[in-house]
């Protein structure tokens, strides 16, 4: 089913938690709504899930207003960031709640229940209490009872948050797995921007309970709509400098950048940093600077720069010789950087194509 | 690592309920399933109480005392197997029955036909329409019956000081007396010569003859309030001192009072120490041990002294008027009954009391263990007197009793009186010199305090 | 050794707290065995010649059966009466904002309640049960003690039900329960060992109390435990050995459950008082 | 973003019974909370300013009663004496309570057997409470007299004097009411962390500044509520002393609460036994305010 906000806000007393939410999420689309904490994303699930009544506004779901009903009316279901298993109830019993409500019969129940914990491996510890198993598995079994349901959309509210870093990044996968094979819509609520990146197929980023850009993985990194979704979005964040445009030329004390256009005489330059590259200092479109860090990360290494106050990250091959205080430049890959507006923080100007993960190819050209 | 923790407590917090959900959903269907039962429970309790109000059952009330025991246990029924009336009899504890009935008459609730009452009781009550006057009923007074027991049931009083409200008003019977209790004077014949007249006698038994612990001259009830005011009206009125004069100015704390304590404190080297927290049962425990020659307590006592069960000396206690000095002064203390102002069945409660103080039940009254019947001609028979030896001292006792002050407000007086009277025992007992002054100055307080008190009620002065 | 000894210490100290703890109980019990001559006939601790005559006069003469029954029917109707209307309620507070104003005077409000002495409330309830007849009722007492009790079951009920995760009733409500079903099917269960907790206070509370039951009953129709305790301390007269005995009556059942009861008991307090 | 308020969608009015229902809740109670407070609290009010005689209302008094009421020395000596009992049983039992605490909160051989014990005299009925130390300290059958004698104190009987009455209350008062002050101060010192503790002990401090320093501060909340509900039951304290010594002897122990009940109930005097009790609320209420506001006003306090 699809989904969309029209215009949702929701006040608690003064502050106001999410202002005219306006989005559409397609059939069978995984939507995650990104944002730091305290942005208005859970806000905006729970009001969906019917667990807080927006102050104004409607949802659908499909073609049904849902804003007046219950959570049960909804048919919707929901996973929580502490999975809000039934502690008193063995795991089947768990799974099989949301059908014994609907009053489903037992052999139907027990099929369903089945089928669903050999989906999620967890048909081994049917029986067993919530406070009996890992947190891994506990992750599975909300995950059975939200998907026995075969509602007309999920709700996942940091599900992954409590596990550690190696099932993470597991569960992410087969998570992305199950919603394609379902084909169920799904919002899913986090504040980790690589999991939005992986999963999504559209990401609402969040910011102060606004909207800040609804677009897919690919858009958002390539294109973000402003810098807070710039500074929010890729690990390390994009790179962003503050200067001036004089002819046709973004200007730094440090150094000058030719750019397309120029509107406006306060910009600020925006590359990722696969997309620039470690020079000597003082060669052409570059940013004078100051080797601040070298992080190897294996198969690459982030080299964080000092530019002025600024600092800069570029991503380059393993093999970097660059230390710690060395003297550097820094050029960013003209067809891959964008330019927002200092005062509204909008985004003015488009990157030329499409991203490329290849790490800059760079090289230390100068030493002190 | 914070979520981590969270996550365990919770966990521990909600692991254990499994085995207890099964018992709450039992639990809470039973209730839900057993909550009509009160409800009936209630209806069955109207109906009940409805039909209290037919005319062939009475409901007595009356607090737990040993006295009342013969009147319960054969009288009561008795009067069912003679009348066919059925008689409910609830005893409960004195201060909850003196709260219980007046809140039962005030708001005539009707759970009860007859209280059972302390003489005190009387003007409150019928001033506050508690219980209704019998005159009005036309109650049959048995001219029998001894004048001074029969008149604690008048209001307003026949004799002594009246309130200004009611001092023109024709005096009512509002009670009838059921038992004519009254102190006495019980001794260990053994140390004595005949009975003691006068206190100066007992002083001088106790004097040569006591060997405290073991034997002790005399015992007292010293307890604040009713008890130790009862240990002293005796002395108080045989020393020719009156609890409150006609003009109702307190009558204790002139010479007389003060020498009527003081004879009280000169018995404190031949009396139990703790005589200051002594109730009639320690007070009596003593006498029934046989380590006390002489104590003076209510008629309740008769049944106990001669009982081998619970006494050591059973046959050897004597029993007479207390002892006089200026004068003879026993205190009354009667039983006496009166018929709830919202009495279901005022005509078979007032049967019942014409028929208890008629003078044949009476009579058989004082054939049971020697009960202190209220007529004379039960008190005063020959044949009755020689097995129950202490009824003419009861009659004695009787004909020369006084009353406490006629007024509602009679428990504030023992209250007053009782509290200060117990001031001094504690501070004479630990001190064991300076009688006079703790008896003058406590007396005094007393007086003060009654007197500022009465002032502030009006209706006095 | 240092060590060793002050352990020593520790273990002593909790003796002499047992000791001090349990004698009265074991005094009054002998006593309540004694006969009437032996009570007085100097200190003995044990009876010489253990007799049941007290207890069978307790039960003979002065109708402790019906005070015993009385008893529980009032406790059991209260306890369930006051946790229907105070737990809803408990849980309603839980569902208000945090700490905003509505819960927090309510708490208060609660207190306060506790606070008025009983002097105050027995002359209003005696009206009014005289008012529908239902003076010395067990009905009556019933209604009383529920409406007493209510405030200290919310007090109690309210710190147990906000432990339980919001989370975990809301995914009822997802999965399809609505809010009375997710009550009781969910939060309720959860809440479990809060309500036995809170149940035992409130049993304890209603069954030792005095003098309501002093002044809304008169007859054995509805007279409770204590009170039947105090018919025993006559005006005039102490009946010592029924009394002991009508002490070991009054506390038994009250002792036995809470032995049974003990974890949750003290779980009760933890909860109640330390949140 | 003028116009978007107005053809802004709005919800419609909906899921009353989701959005009411908590509230809805609340209503049984508080009508039986007000059925067992506001009513009586204001019929004593009420009763207070008016002047009962032999049970019968009277007509309306004004302020006699209270007049009468601050007049009597007797009611004043009351108060003195509850203020004197509530402030020595509610110090005693939280000193007590707190030290054994303190010695059972480690790892002791049965734990939960030592609880037992101590916590059954808080389970029994003050009414049995008063006729269980009545059986102790009556100087004839009793064994307290004895005991001091024993002790090498001759002569004493417990209730048979002022001040040996009043402590004697008070011991029963600490015998029934130490144990929930231990329950709820060791439920408090299981709550607290070891780890600040510990960590006070690494940085050299001894046994007591570790109580002192860090156990008490956390203890705090706990300690206030138990102080609290302690405080305001030993206000109303009547069973137990009923029971044992009337008040006596002579006012020694002649606490609020029982003078009140004998003045209301033995001597008939409604209103002014109301007019007590309204100020002895009064009283509370601004103790409170006042205690509230120095325990929120205290350094230390979240």
């Amino acid at each position: 089913m699809e989904l969309r906000y029209e215009l949702v806000c929701k006040r608690f007393g003064a502050a106001d938690a999410l202002i005219d939410l306006d989005l559409h999420a397609p059939d069978g689309c995984f939507l995650v709504m990104l944002g730091p904490s305290g942005c208005g994303k859970t806000t905006a699930l729970r009001l969906l899930a019917g667990l807080d009544d927006p102050t104004s506004g409607r949802m659908f779901i499909g073609p049904r207003d849902v804003t007046p009903l219950q959570p049960r009316e909804r048919d919707i279901a929901m996973v929580f960031q502490s999975y809000a298993l039934y502690p008193h109830k063995t795991v089947a019993e768990n799974i099989e709640y949301p059908l014994r409500i609907r009053r489903l019969t037992q052999t139907d129940r027990q099929e369903r229940v089945a089928q669903v914990a050999k989906m999620l491996n967890i048909d081994a510890y049917l029986e067993r209490y919530p406070r009996q198993l890992s947190g891994g598995q506990r992750q599975r079994v909300a995950l059975a009872r939200a998907i026995v349901r075969q509602p007309q959309a999920f709700l996942m509210d940091e599900p992954l948050s409590n596990l550690d870093a190696q099932l993470r990044f597991q569960m992410r996968a087969e998570l992305k797995r199950l919603q394609k094979s379902l084909a169920v819509t799904t919002v899913y609520v986090t504040h980790d921007q690589l999991e939005a990146m992986t999963m999504a197929d559209l990401i609402a980023v969040l910011s102060n309970g606004r909207l800040q850009q609804l677009a897919t993985p690919a858009e958002i990194y390539a294109r973000p709509a402003n810098l807070f979704v710039a500074s929010f979005c890729g690990s390390p964040p994009m790179n962003l400098l503050h200067g001036t445009v004089t002819n046709g030329h973004f200007q730094r004390a440090e150094g000058t950048f030719p750019i397309d256009n120029g509107p406006a005489s306060e910009l600020v330059l925006g590359f990722r940093p696969e997309h620039a590259q470690i020079t000597m200092r003082g060669a052409p479109d570059s940013f004078a600077g100051e080797i601040y860090v070298v992080e190897p990360l294996g198969s690459e290494t982030l080299v964080s720069v000092k530019v002025g106050a600024d600092r800069v990250n570029v991503r380059v091959w393993s093999d970097f010789q660059g230390q710690i205080g060395d003297h550097c430049g820094v050029r960013p890959d003209a067809s891959r950087t964008v330019l927002f507006e200092k005062d509204s923080g909008q985004l003015i100007k488009g990157s030329t194509s499409g991203s490329s993960k290849q790490p800059g190819t760079g090289g230390v050209r100068e030493s002190a | 690592m914070a979520h981590k923790e969270e996550d365990v407590k919770s966990e521990s917090i909600l692991s254990r309920q499994l085995s207890r959900r099964s018992v709450l959903k039992a639990g809470l269907a039973g209730a839900a399933g057993l909550s009509v039962a009160p409800f009936l429970d209630a209806c069955s309790t109207f109906s009940s109480s409805s039909s209290s109000g037919s005319t062939n059952k009475i409901v007595i009330g009356t607090f737990q005392d040993n006295a009342m025991v013969p009147f319960r246990d054969v009288f009561v029924k008795r009067f069912q197997s003679e009348t066919g009336i059925k008689v409910q009899y609830n005893e409960t504890n004195y201060d909850a029955w003196y709260q219980n009935s007046k809140n039962d008459g005030l708001h005539k609730t009707g759970a009860y036909d007859i209280y059972v009452m302390d003489d005190n009781w009387v003007p409150e009550f019928a001033a506050g329409k508690v219980i209704q006057s019998l005159d009005k009923l036309g109650f049959k007074v048995n001219p029998d019956i001894l004048a001074n027991g029969l008149n604690q049931g008048y209001w307003p009083p026949k004799t002594g000081a009246k309130m200004k409200a009611f001092a023109n008003a024709q005096p009512e019977l509002y009670a009838i007396v059921i038992i004519d209790d009254v102190e006495i004077l019980y001794y260990n014949k053994q140390y004595f010569d005949g009975a003691p007249k006068t206190w100066d006698d007992i002083a001088q038994a106790a004097q040569s003859k006591s060997k405290p612990p073991s034997l002790y001259g005399w015992s007292a009830r010293g307890v604040k309030g009713n008890p130790i005011v009862q240990t002293y009206l005796p002395l108080l009125n045989s020393y020719g001192g009156n609890f409150v004069n006609q003009d109702w100015s307190p009558g204790f704390a002139g010479p007389e009072g003060v020498a009527a304590l003081e004879r009280l404190f000169s018995f404190i080297p031949y009396m139990p120490s703790g005589s200051a927290e002594f109730d009639t049962d320690q007070e009596v425990q003593v006498l029934l041990q046989g380590q006390c020659m002489a104590l003076t307590e209510y008629t309740g006592l008769t049944h106990q002294v001669d009982d081998p069960a619970a006494s050591k000396v059973s046959g050897q206690i004597n029993m007479a008027a207390t002892p006089s000095q200026e004068k003879s002064g026993p205190a009354i203390g009667t039983f006496i009954c009166g018929i709830a102002s919202g009495a279901p069945n005022p005509q078979g409660a007032k049967k019942f009391l014409e028929w208890f103080t008629s003078s044949p039940v009476q009579i058989d009254f004082a054939k049971t263990n020697g009960s202190a019947a209220v007529t004379g001609s039960a008190l005063t028979d020959k044949t009755i007197s020689s097995q129950y030896r202490w009824l003419p001292a009861i009659a004695d006792a009787v004909n020369n009793s006084v009353a406490k002050p006629h007024t509602p407000d009679e428990p504030k007086f023992e209250d007053i009186l009782g509290t200060r009277l117990n001031e001094a025992l504690v501070q004479a007992l630990s001190k064991k010199s300076g009688y006079r002054s703790i008896a003058s100055q406590k007396l005094t307080q007393a007086a003060n305090e009654i007197t500022a008190y009465l002032k502030q009620q009006g209706g006095y002065f | 050794m240092k060590r060793r000894s002050r352990r020593a210490l520790i273990y002593l100290a909790l003796v002499a707290a047992q000791v001090f703890a349990l004698f009265p109980f074991w005094w009054m019990i002998t006593t309540s065995l004694k006969h009437q001559v032996e009570i007085f006939g100097g200190l003995e601790f044990l009876p010489q010649a253990p007799t049941l005559d007290n207890f069978a006069a307790l039960f003979d003469r002065y109708n402790f059966g019906p005070f015993l029954a009385n008893s529980l029917l009032v406790v059991a109707f209260s306890v369930a009466g006051s946790l229907l209307l105070g737990t809803p309620a408990a849980y309603a507070l839980t569902k208000l904002p945090t700490e905003s104003w509505l819960q927090r005077q309510a708490l208060i409000v609660v207190l306060l309640v506790r606070m008025l002495p009983a002097i105050l409330l027995v002359i209003p309830f005696y009206l009014v049960l005289a008012n529908y007849g239902l003076l010395n009722t067990r009905l009556g007492l019933i209604l009383v003690y529920t409406g007493l009790n209510t405030g200290f079951v919310i007090w109690l009920m309210q710190s147990f039900l906000a432990e339980i995760p919001r989370d975990i009733e809301e995914a009822a409500l997802v999965d399809g329960d609505s809010r009375l079903s997710a009550l009781r099917r969910i939060v309720l269960p959860l809440a479990a060992p809060g309500l036995a907790a809170t149940a035992i206070f409130s049993v304890i509370n209603i069954y030792n109390d005095f003098l309501i039951a002093l002044t809304m009953t008169s007859t054995p129709d509805a007279q409770t435990i204590p009170v039947g305790v105090s018919t025993l301390i006559g005006k005039i007269q102490i009946q010592w050995g029924p009394m002991a005995a009508a002490g070991v009556v009054g506390a038994l059942p009250i002792i036995v459950f809470a032995l049974i009861v003990q974890r949750h008991f003290v779980r009760g307090l933890t909860l109640g008082a330390v949140k | 973003m003028v116009t978007a308020g107005a053809a802004r969608p709005r919800p419609r009015r909906r899921r009353a019974a989701f959005i009411a229902g908590p509230h809805v809740l609340l209503v049984p109670a508080a009508i039986a909370l007000a059925a067992v407070s506001v009513y009586p609290l204001a019929y004593g009010i009420v009763a207070s300013l008016r002047q009962y005689r032999y049970g019968l209302d009277m007509g309306f008094a004004g302020a006699d009663n209270y007049l009468n009421v601050l007049q009597d020395a007797t009611f004043l000596t009351a108060l003195g004496t509850t203020a004197k009992y509530v402030v020595l049983c509610v110090l005693i039992e939280t000193l007590l309570g707190l030290g054994l605490a303190l010695l059972v909160n480690r790892q002791l051989v049965g734990t939960g057997l030592w609880r037992i014990g101590i916590i059954l005299p808080m389970t029994v009925a003050p009414v049995v409470v008063g006729v269980m130390w009545r059986l102790i300290y009556a100087s004839d059958i009793g064994i307290a007299d004895p005991v001091l004698g024993l002790l090498g104190v001759h002569g004493v009987h417990v209730l048979g004097g002022e001040s040996s009455a009043f402590l004697g209350v008070v011991l029963l008062d600490v015998w029934e009411w130490t144990p929930l002050m231990f329950l709820i101060l060791l439920a408090g010192l299981q709550t607290i962390p070891q780890e600040p503790l510990e960590a006070a002990v690494m940085d050299g401090a001894s046994a007591l500044r570790v109580f002192f320093d860090h156990v008490l501060p956390m203890l705090r909340p706990v300690l206030f509520v138990a102080i609290v509900l302690r405080t305001i039951d030993a206000l109303g304290t009547f069973d137990q002393v009923y029971v044992l010594t009337r008040g006596g002897p002579g006012v020694s122990t002649q606490l609020f609460s029982i003078y009140a009940y004998n003045t209301a109930f033995l001597f008939t005097q409604e209103g002014r036994a109301m007019a007590m009790v309204v100020l002895l609320l009064a009283a509370v209420l601004v103790l409170a305010g006042i205690a509230i506001r120095l325990v929120r006003l205290g350094p230390g306090t979240r």
